[in-house]
């Protein structure tokens, strides 16, 4: 545990979760933090577009509703990634991880443009799949070490955690963070918005950089 | 060139969810050809069910208005863990004294139940899911108001 | 290794997995999928329901609600992707309940009946009653209302798990808030799925 | 720190100065002289500043900020030998950084930049698969002690040459003018940086020299274990030197491709974890 990430600097307790910082939970955190607050103070950018075969520009604008719902989003989003990279209990960070995936298509569902929902929806189907492997990940974890808290896990008095249980993990996150599958997100990028479509990408490496520290310790 | 070909399939989103099913299954199969996995004995919160309970299935041990003994993983952390469990509204108690499976735990009757564990010991997990049921709330009722 | 009890069940568990995403992989309509998935959310609840203790029961209900919601939202994005999300539904088109007191009074009854139920169940026989309510009169005009009713009830029974958590001694207090937050929850969740089921036919 | 992280940014932009240099000689043109970067940063910090009509102005500034910012924590890191996987984190936020930058202008050639560095986030997990095959030879992920690590057992870069391997890979898929520089190409005018000037930019090119500094500096850390002064800054104009060649030979991919070669390279050293994780 204090090789990894480095050692925790301050536990706070919630029954028996509890929720640990150290300096790499730290630093993802304050990341979260500071898109966070970027995304509460920012307008919304005018995307421009230039239309093909005329020499017509024009500049999307984001209507207030929709700023106003978007924000909410990325905001609900920002906490999510803010809990993921912090919570020291597994199947606290799965549920995380799952608010992460929901509010990411929360976020680009809101644009009324048919491109970019048919990708959120997609997207969606994708990130409703990954809580199965997730779910079953932290489930095989609790019943073969009797533990959840990934300071028990970390300190090496339970059983370790069978690499099964790691990977579905692993192929959980990824499915709601799409990591690997950027090249379809991209799609989702047509949507203006840039602080609140930010927050999709921001979330999606923060889960991802948490969950790597976590299979590594468990 | 083979990596063309990957590439197009990749850059479509219709082929995003194929693709993860399909690495799913793949690990799942993986996990079953790495069965048996060995059941940890030494669990957190285990369930004792007193079949004669008047309360079954939802007594968790000890008469009503008491602490019972749960094991958690960090005790200090929760003093009072043990007494939701056990708290019943005087209507539940009067409804559990006089019938048989009627009547549970905490002010819900029949069926109902606000899980102590869930509570008292894993709140945060509860706060979180809530949120997501609110979030999914906000996000359906958003599109559903506003003009096609 | 012997193959205990566990390990069997995973076992069964993992080989309805594969078989659901199998399918899920084959499947190409949209719609379809999102029936499939749901399907697919059942042996991952399986899995958690296999750990056989308290715990299990904690966990299968974050599962359950999180698959569900998700259900619930991706849902109306399909609606609103295919364009059909101002098709006309036809409520319970039934002159007698539209005109008469009846549906007025059974409301009346479910709702007080689940108030004094309270609790969860309570909840979900007040949200019944007021669900008839809408469907017989087709009322859309308080659905804002009922938005705002549902995010203080959340608010409510987050703040009581606060008090759960950060000032145990009080736990009486929060037992009864959260008793309450979850009764005015569940009610005005199922008001609103009850709501959001296409424009009324007028 | 101060003069650490002054060192760093001078340090930084005579490498991509020399990186520029190598690669118009490969290719039999003059090039500008080495010091061109540091100019190119001082002419932007006294030029004109202002912010665009269309941007979305907080997000347009903050994220100036937030990409020194990020580099800056790195460099600390390094300097007191910290965890590389906050590196690593770092690493990847960097990506959030380019996204920033272009989607926030409003400019579609700012927005495509973006959308390239997004899709082309499978370039980060190498170096993950990387640290990961580092941590299973040396028990930690302090570079504390993974140097001295190396100084008992030799340099990593001969105990697991293909960690190494993914490593130079990524530093290669950040440097200009690379294969997988993507986010780059020509096409977009200058990528995600299009639209921000004066001052923003001279910002941009100072996170961008020191984590160019942060990024070689951590190779040789990682792969050759302690240096003495004089010999890491011979060690890391040799590893430019290297970089720029392939640079300078090869042209860029196009955007998929590129993506889809940087993935299996992933999956090649996933399979290398594994085979590592099995066999002792």
């Amino acid at each position: 545990m204090s090789s990894l990430g480095g050692a925790p600097w301050y536990i706070l307790e919630f029954g028996d979760e509890l929720v640990y910082f150290t300096p790499y939970t730290t630093t993802l955190l304050i990341l979260a933090l500071v898109f966070t607050v970027l995304a509460l103070v920012s307008r919304p950018e005018r995307q421009v577009e230039a239309l093909f075969g005329t020499d017509a520009i024009y500049a999307k604008d984001t209507t207030v509703d929709q700023m106003r719902f978007r924000r909410f989003m990325a905001i609900a989003c920002g906490c999510a990634s803010m809990g993921a990279v912090v919570t020291g209990d597994l199947f606290n960070f799965t549920l995380f991880v799952a608010l992460v995936g929901i509010t990411n298509v929360g976020i680009v569902a809101a644009v009324k443009n048919r491109h970019v929902q048919n990708a959120a929806f997609q997207y969606g189907l994708v990130a409703l799949t990954a809580t199965v492997p997730l779910f079953a990940g932290a489930g095989i974890v609790a019943a073969t070490t009797g533990t959840l808290s990934i300071v028990a896990l970390a300190s090496g008095t339970v059983p370790q955690a069978p690499f099964f249980a790691r990977a579905l993990l692993c192929l959980g996150v990824v499915g709601e963070g799409m990591a690997p599958f950027y090249a379809a997100k991209a799609e989702m990028f047509r949507a203006p918005g840039a602080p609140y479509v930010i927050m999709c990408s921001l979330s999606s490496l923060l889960i991802f950089l948490r969950v790597a520290e976590v299979v590594m310790v468990i | 060139m083979i990596i063309r070909r990957i590439s197009d399939v990749l850059s479509n989103y219709e082929n995003i969810l194929p693709l993860f099913a399909g690495g799913c299954a793949i690990v799942f199969l993986i996990g079953v050809l790495l069965l048996p996995l060995p059941y940890y004995d030494d669990q957190l919160y285990p369930k004792t069910i007193d079949r004669n309970s008047s309360l079954d299935p939802y007594d968790r041990g000890g008469p009503p208005f008491t602490q019972v003994v749960i094991k958690s993983q960090y005790p200090e952390n929760s003093p009072t863990a043990g007494y939701v469990t056990t708290y019943l509204t005087p209507f539940s108690w009067f409804l559990a004294n006089t019938t048989h499976h009627l009547g549970t735990t905490i002010v819900a009757h029949p069926g109902g139940i606000i899980d102590e564990i869930l509570y008292n010991t894993r709140g945060l997990d509860t706060v979180v899911e809530p949120t997501i049921l609110f979030i999914a709330f906000a996000i359906a009722s958003f599109l559903f108001r506003r003009e096609p | 290794m012997i193959w205990q009890e566990y390990s069997v069940g995973l076992l069964v568990v993992l080989a309805c997995g594969i078989v659901a995403f199998v399918a899920l992989l084959l499947e190409w309509d949209d719609l379809h999928r999102l029936l499939l998935i749901d399907l697919v959310e059942i042996p991952s609840l399986g899995v958690i329901a296999l750990l056989g203790t308290d715990l299990a029961e904690a966990l299968i209900l974050p599962g359950l609600v999180v698959g569900i919601a998700e259900l619930l939202a991706l849902s109306q994005i399909y609606l609103h992707k295919e364009g059909i999300a101002d098709r006309k539904v036809s409520g319970l088109n039934i002159e007698v309940i539209s005109k008469a007191d009846a549906p007025v009074i059974i409301s009346v009854i479910l709702i007080v009946y689940g108030i004094v139920l309270s609790g969860f169940t309570g909840g979900g026989i007040a949200g019944l009653g007021i669900v008839f309510f809408f469907m017989a009169r087709g009322a859309k005009e308080h659905f804002s209302l009922l938005e705002m009713a549902s995010g203080v009830s959340w608010a409510l029974w987050i703040a009581a798990f606060f008090v759960f958590m950060v000032l145990p001694q009080y736990w009486f207090l929060a037992l009864m808030g959260a008793a309450i937050g979850i009764l005015l929850k569940v009610t005005v969740k199922m008001a609103l799925v009850g709501m959001m089921w296409g424009r009324p036919d007028e | 720190m101060i003069e650490a992280l002054f060192a760093a940014v001078l340090g930084g932009l005579l490498l991509l100065g020399l990186h520029r240099k190598v690669i118009a000689r490969v290719q039999q043109r003059p090039g500008p002289p080495v010091w061109q970067e540091v100019l190119h940063t001082l002419k932007f910090s006294f030029k004109s500043t202002w912010v665009p009509e269309t941007a979305s102005p907080g997000l347009f500034v903050g994220i100036v900020l937030v990409a020194i910012g990020i580099w800056t924590a790195a460099l600390a890191v390094v300097l007191a030998g910290g965890s590389i996987l906050i590196i690593f984190g770092v690493y990847m936020l960097h990506k959030i950084v380019e996204h920033g930058f272009g989607l926030s202008s409003g400019s579609p050639y700012g927005k495509f930049g973006a959308v390239r560095s997004v899709i082309s986030a499978a370039s980060e997990i190498p170096l993950f698969v990387s640290v990961a095959a580092i941590a299973v030879f040396t028990g930690s992920l302090a570079i504390s002690d993974i140097v001295a690590y190396q100084a008992v057992n030799g340099p990593l870069l001969i105990i697991a040459p293909p960690a190494a391997f993914a490593m130079y890979l990524v530093i290669l898929s950040k440097m200009p003018f690379s294969p997988f520089a993507i986010v780059e190409g020509k096409e977009l005018v200058s990528g995600y940086k299009t639209e921000h000037f004066g001052v923003w930019r001279a910002g941009l090119e100072v996170a961008n020299a020191i984590k160019t500094s942060v990024l070689l500096g951590l190779f040789l850390l990682l792969f050759l274990g302690p240096l003495s002064p004089f010999a890491f800054v011979v060690a890391i104009v040799i590893l430019l030197v290297s970089l720029s060649f392939v640079c300078a030979v090869t042209p860029m991919l196009a955007p998929f491709d590129s993506v889809t070669i940087q993935a299996l390279v992933t999956v090649v050293m996933l399979g290398y974890l594994v085979l590592l994780g099995v066999i002792p």
